[in-house]
């Protein structure tokens, strides 16, 4: 590509068509990546709301403000939406869907109508979920355990197995048309080994949701034919084990964290190296340290399954293979730090959350190494401390690097620039209000408070207070965001094409980029991340 | 995508032998086998199988990317059985507890 | 309000303390790792701060033998924690031949327990120190946990299995329980407390509270008879169900030619669900008695057949629930 | 797949070519999803075998296996017919290709229509899971309970591969218009190849399923 500076074209993909149709029939990625935005966005404020309640009951011990029924329902929702209609989808879908192709140098993704196909069944699948609320909500927890799922629960389990089946199917056709698209679509030049590293946790990630969703999808399938027909499958009253069903949820449940955190770490990958103007360190170590994570991801489910009467042999396989998991998730912040080392590096936002990531992730990484361990996840098994430990992932984790490519390639979504200030402000009250709310409770969890607990004993009140504090502050620090960047929307100053100066083929396409995104097809001719070979360029 | 046309007579003989491979499992269900009977049926099903994938399928003709793809479903496949199975297949093992020091490694 | 809070929990049984052991030594390698990243990236971040717009930092590829070196001192950690937490595991699942047997029925929302000697409690369980205690537990509805945070031990219980697990209270005091596998609306009051005590206030406690209670064997012996078993599984040769004196603990020849253990679990199928697991030599006639006898009835049975494998030179010495805690342990 | 019906090449591809091997790559993702799925059954099945050996033999000798092999024979016959019609389609011969469409429709109707007389046979047996069902007959050793989950997996299993038959047999269908319409030609079969690919793998799939729950515990 040649650097000449670029000037705005008559017109962007925002800018392509106006009327409600021509987003609702759009088949460009980066209108259904702006459609995700908006849903994923709706799905997160109703998700964070649950949060809220639940942390303002677990204010007090004695369960004051909520009746246990109701308390169930909202642990339950929340994770439901947090975790199948906000942290699945929420890279892939929208960052991953809008940068992929312009990544790999092609016009759209290899399917575009399945693209937008898998759009309309998230909302659908979406829309049947929320429907429980009006038929009075469901109360299994996201794991949905049998026999309490399949035959006990008196609550709308059924309808929202059907929405959650459904929304699995939004998930495989995502990840079908990344791979594909990754395999089918790059340009010329573009090798396997100059391919951004965002998209390598990308194939990665999908991966898991071809090879996984499909599992949970009969997994839950079966519990609904045991609900409604009262045949036996899992209900050992009726002749079945429910262990089984702990085997095929986490079949998918687990790899599903690494749906969460790979992409993150994709985007991690980028803001390294833009903000330190350097080549990654150990590009190949990285790029091969997320299929690791995908294929080992695939070997330790059963480490969910410790005190579950599995068998002690299957314990000790599942948690040697568990071990393996976390080297590659080491050799990733090994690598990132070491990138940092004699670079130029900048504090801008996307840096600031780059920054957090590392130091999150580090801590629920390693708190991992706890529940893997056989004879210490005895103890913490099924108490805060796991709820600390997957909250640093997929809030400390996935969430920040969320948010870090948001404000990354917002200039490139939109074309505006947000106010620098605002962000920044956001992103350390998020830290601090993210570690306020779940460092007690690695602390709590180690004391024994179980999960999902409506009342609790009042000697471990103030950890709950503390973390009720935290989640205060983290709320409205989730709230600014949304300001700040509709905002810039509007009235933001004008980005251009390259405002951070990195390298990738969508640093050299106008901001916001035009429908095809390339008038010519790009032929590569470097490898990624080649900072040093750039002049200073920021358009 | 292969666009090579496979010859009839290829298929005519797949389709015999698969033919004949379902008489022989027949067959074969009924000879007392014991725990051999279920390997050996699920050798010939793996057999016909991997018949139809690599020849109706067109995969013994095609570019590497589809061997891959086909591998890895069959890869996953097992991951998912043998995991799960390791758990009922182990239930009734116990392990000594009298020597801490060797329990993981004793069998009794 | 808050003047009185733990940070660490009590130490209370002789597993504890080890696994506080590995949870420090894991500690302590995930706060080295975490404070090296942190202060690498907080020095690189300071050092290395851009000072002009233009800087172009020369280009680094990566090293192998850095990459190695980061692969492999985690990965033998890791290993180190495996085994480390493994041979734990192991011990925390393997009762000693010598446990005092306390049966445990979960159901939503509560726990029912029961002593060999008959006692039985609700919500509570009374335990002596010094004496390893098994808990042979079973669910009448879905998935409960019963877990002893003081005691570091958890074990889920299900329904229609018998799982187990066991501990040795170390010091005397009042334990929370809890039950940590969500079960429902009143998941969160499914607790109780565990009153470990001194051996001979163990057995004070037993006689104040047998007030109403034959033991465990002596009720099951009652069952017994009234539902009519001796019919069948009398001691005279020639009866139509085999004799039950000695039974516990042997082996048992199946129909199908298979070998099983006459353990809790197979007596439980075999007053459950008799036809599947029919001894060589007899009829399958023994109707069910599912739905005629509760898990608690089930578990009186096991306890009377259990005693009668006592007078059986076939009897495992190890498996003793009519004799007191005490005489077990001496 | 969807994309590549009109015949002409989709703004996102560079040519025909790209966009057949796309096409084609993306079927493979889509089996690979359906492998898993199906897996995920067999997985259960395995499990429940492993863990009630002969209830599930006792199960499966109440299933007629020479109606499983006559079925395995139609479908094994209707993969040929549809190996035979892509074949047809490559070489451009549109009344062949329609034939041998028109026949893989058939076979595979004839083995739906075996299916639909098996159920309701199991349906006159009370050998259907859920409220009524009973053995009428059995090996007093084993658990009816444990033979009913056997009924389970059967029914689920052959039920979800019924299920692909009928959306293949409509796919078919479709096809069969396209190619009335002179829509396919050696340079474009994509879709008449993909259909072929789907219709092999539920093929492969009634491969396992049949010895699987109609052979075991004859020996």
């Amino acid at each position: 590509m040649s650097n000449t500076a670029l000037t705005e074209p008559a017109e962007n993909y925002l800018t392509a068509g106006y009327g409600l149709k021509s987003w609702l029939l759009t088949t460009d990625h980066k209108r259904i990546a702006i459609l995700y935005l908006i849903t994923i966005t709706v799905f997160f404020a109703i998700g964070g709301f649950f949060a809220v309640l639940i942390r303002m009951e677990l204010l007090t011990p004695q369960g004051d403000l909520v009746g246990s029924d109701t308390y169930n329902k909202l642990f339950t929702l929340h994770g439901l939406v947090m975790i199948f209609f906000f942290l699945v989808p929420s890279i892939p879908a929208v960052l991953g869907n809008f940068l992929i192709p312009i990544m790999i140098g092609a016009r759209d993704l290899a399917f575009p109508r399945i693209n937008l196909l898998s759009w309309y069944i998230l909302v659908i699948g979406g829309t049947v979920s929320f429907a429980v609320i009006l038929f009075g909500g469901v109360d299994t927890g996201w794991t949905f355990y049998t026999p309490y799922s399949s035959t006990y629960s008196k609550t709308s389990v059924s309808l929202v197995a059907i929405g959650v089946f459904i929304t699995g199917f939004s998930s495989i056709l995502t990840g079908l048309n990344f791979a594909v698209t990754i395999h089918k679509m790059r340009a010329p030049g573009m090798t396997w080994f100059r391919l951004p590293l965002f998209v390598w946790a990308h194939y990665a990630t999908s991966l898991i949701m071809l090879l996984g969703t499909p599992v949970v999808a009969i997994a839950i399938l079966l519990v609904l034919l045991e609900r409604v027909f009262g045949v036996g499958i899992f209900d050992p009253a009726l002749g079945g084990d429910p262990v089984l069903f702990q085997h095929l949820f986490w079949f998918y449940s687990h790899p599903a964290v690494y749906i969460m955190i790979l992409p993150s770490m994709g985007v991690i990958s980028e803001l390294v190296c833009c903000f330190t103007r350097k080549r990654v360190f150990g590009y190949s170590f990285i790029a091969f340290s997320s299929l690791a994570i995908a294929v080992l991801g695939f070997l330790v489910w059963g480490h969910h399954m410790f005190v579950s009467s599995q068998s002690i042999y299957a314990g000790m396989v599942f948690s040697v293979l568990t071990m393996l998991v976390a080297i590659p998730s080491a050799i990733k912040v090994f690598n990132w730090t070491a990138t940092m080392y004699k670079g130029s590096i900048s504090y801008e936002t996307p840096m600031m959350y780059t920054f957090g990531f590392v130091g999150l992730f580090a801590i629920g990484g390693l708190t991992g190494l706890f529940l893997g361990t056989l004879g210490v996840d005895v103890h913490v098994h099924d108490t805060y401390f796991v709820v600390a430990h997957f909250h640093y992932i997929m809030v400390g984790g996935a969430i920040m690097g969320y948010l870090g490519g948001l404000h990354f390639w917002w200039p490139k979504i939109t074309g505006r620039l947000y106010n620098e200030a605002w962000a920044k402000l956001s992103a350390v009250l998020i830290f601090i209000g993210f570690n306020l709310t779940f460092f007690p409770q690695f602390l709590v969890g180690y004391l024994g408070m179980p999960r999902r607990y409506h009342v609790y004993p009042e000697e471990f009140q103030i950890f709950h207070v503390l973390s009720t504090a935290g989640a205060s502050l983290l709320a409205v620090a989730y709230v600014f965001p949304t300001f700040y960047l509709i905002y810039s929307f509007f009235k933001g100053e004008k980005a251009g094409a390259n405002p951070w100066g990195a390298t990738g083929l969508e640093w050299q396409v106008p901001s916001p980029p035009t429908t095809f995104n390339f008038e010519t097809t790009p032929v590569v001719t470097e490898e990624a991340y080649e900072y040093s070979k750039r002049e200073a360029q920021v358009v | 995508m292969s666009h090579q046309v496979v010859p009839l007579r290829v298929y005519y003989l797949i389709f015999a032998t698969l033919i004949l491979m379902t008489l022989i499992t027949v067959e074969v269900a009924f000879w007392n086998l014991g725990l051999l009977t279920f390997w050996v049926a699920l050798g010939i099903a793996s057999f016909k199988a991997t018949l139809v994938v690599l020849y109706f399928m067109h995969v013994r003709y095609a570019h590497q990317v589809v061997w891959l793809f086909a591998a890895t479903g069959f890869v996953f496949l097992v991951i998912l059985l043998v995991l799960t199975l390791n758990d009922p297949l182990t239930r009734g093992w116990q392990f000594q507890a009298e020597d801490p020091g060797m329990s993981i490694f004793m069998l009794r | 309000m808050f003047s009185d809070f733990p940070i660490f929990p009590e130490v209370a049984s002789t597993i504890a303390g080890r696994v506080d052991a590995l949870y420090f030594f894991i500690a302590a390698v995930g706060t080295f790792f975490f404070t090296l990243i942190s202060v690498l990236v907080l020095v690189f971040a300071i050092k290395y701060r851009r000072r002009s717009e233009d800087e172009r930092p020369a280009p680094v590829h990566g090293s192998l033998q850095l990459e190695l070196v980061w692969t492999i001192i985690p990965l033998i950690l890791a290993l180190v924690m495996f085994a480390w937490g493994a041979n734990l595991y192991v011990d925390m699942y393997s009762p000693p031949g010598n446990a005092l047997n306390i049966y445990v029925v979960g159901k939503q929302w509560m726990w029912k327990i029961q002593h060999p000697e008959g006692n039985r409690e609700i919500n509570e369980l009374h335990v002596p120190i010094g004496t390893p205690v098994k808990l042979i537990m079973t669910s009448e509805d879905v998935i409960h946990s019963f877990y002893v945070p003081a005691f570091r031990m958890k074990m889920d219980v299900l329904p229609g299995r018998y799982t187990s697990a066991w501990f040795e209270a170390t010091k005397p005091g009042k334990y929370h329980l809890f039950c940590a596998e969500y079960c429902g609306t009143k998941h969160s009051e499914m607790i109780g407390s565990v009153y470990a005590m001194e051996p001979t206030e163990y057995q004070d406690w037993l006689s104040r509270t047998s007030a109403s209670s034959a033991s465990m064997a002596e009720a099951g012996e009652e069952l017994f008879a009234q539902l009519g078993c001796p019919t069948c599984h009398a001691s005279d040769s020639g009866a139509r169900g085999p004799a039950l004196a000695g039974l516990y603990g042997s082996t048992v020849n199946l129909m199908t030619g298979e070998t099983t253990t006459a353990d809790d679990s197979y007596i439980r199928n075999s007053i459950i669900d008799p036809t599947s697991q029919i001894t060589q030599g007899y009829a399958p006639l023994m109707p069910t008695y599912k739905g005629q006898v509760n898990e608690e009835d089930l578990l009186k049975l096991i306890a009377y057949i259990k005693s009668l494998a006592l007078d059986s030179s076939h009897s495992v010495a190890t498996e003793d629930s009519t004799k007191g805690p005490l005489e077990s342990n001496e | 797949m969807s994309e590549a019906h009109s015949g002409v090449v989709a703004h996102q591809f560079d040519d025909a070519q790209q966009q057949q091997e796309t096409a084609s790559l993306g079927m493979w993702s889509f089996l690979i999803t359906e492998v898993m799925m199906f897996g995920a059954l067999f997985t259960g099945y395995a499990y429940y075998k492993t863990l009630f050996p002969e209830a599930y033999f006792e199960g499966s000798r109440h299933l007629d296996y020479r109606i499983g092999a006559i079925n395995t024979a139609v479908l094994i016959c209707s993969s040929l017919t549809m190996a035979l019609a892509v074949h047809a389609a490559q070489i451009s011969k549109r009344k062949a290709t329609i034939v041998f469409l028109l026949l893989t429709i058939l076979l595979g109707s004839i083995f739906l229509g075996v299916k639909v007389f098996e159920y309701s046979d199991k349906f006159e047996h009370n050998l259907v899971p859920g409220r009524n069902f009973s053995l009428d007959a059995y090996d007093e050793t084993v658990n009816p309970r444990n033979v009913e989950l056997f009924f389970c997996f059967y029914f689920i299993m052959t039920g979800l591969h019924a299920a692909h038959m009928i959306i293949g047999i409509t796919i078919l269908g479709i096809l069969v218009i396209l190619a009335w319409r002179h829509r396919f030609s050696s340079e474009y079969h994509a879709p008449v190849e993909m259909t072929g690919l789907y219709w092999h793998f539920v093929d492969i799939v009634w491969i396992y399923l049949f010895p699987f729950l109609y052979l075991i515990g004859r020996g």
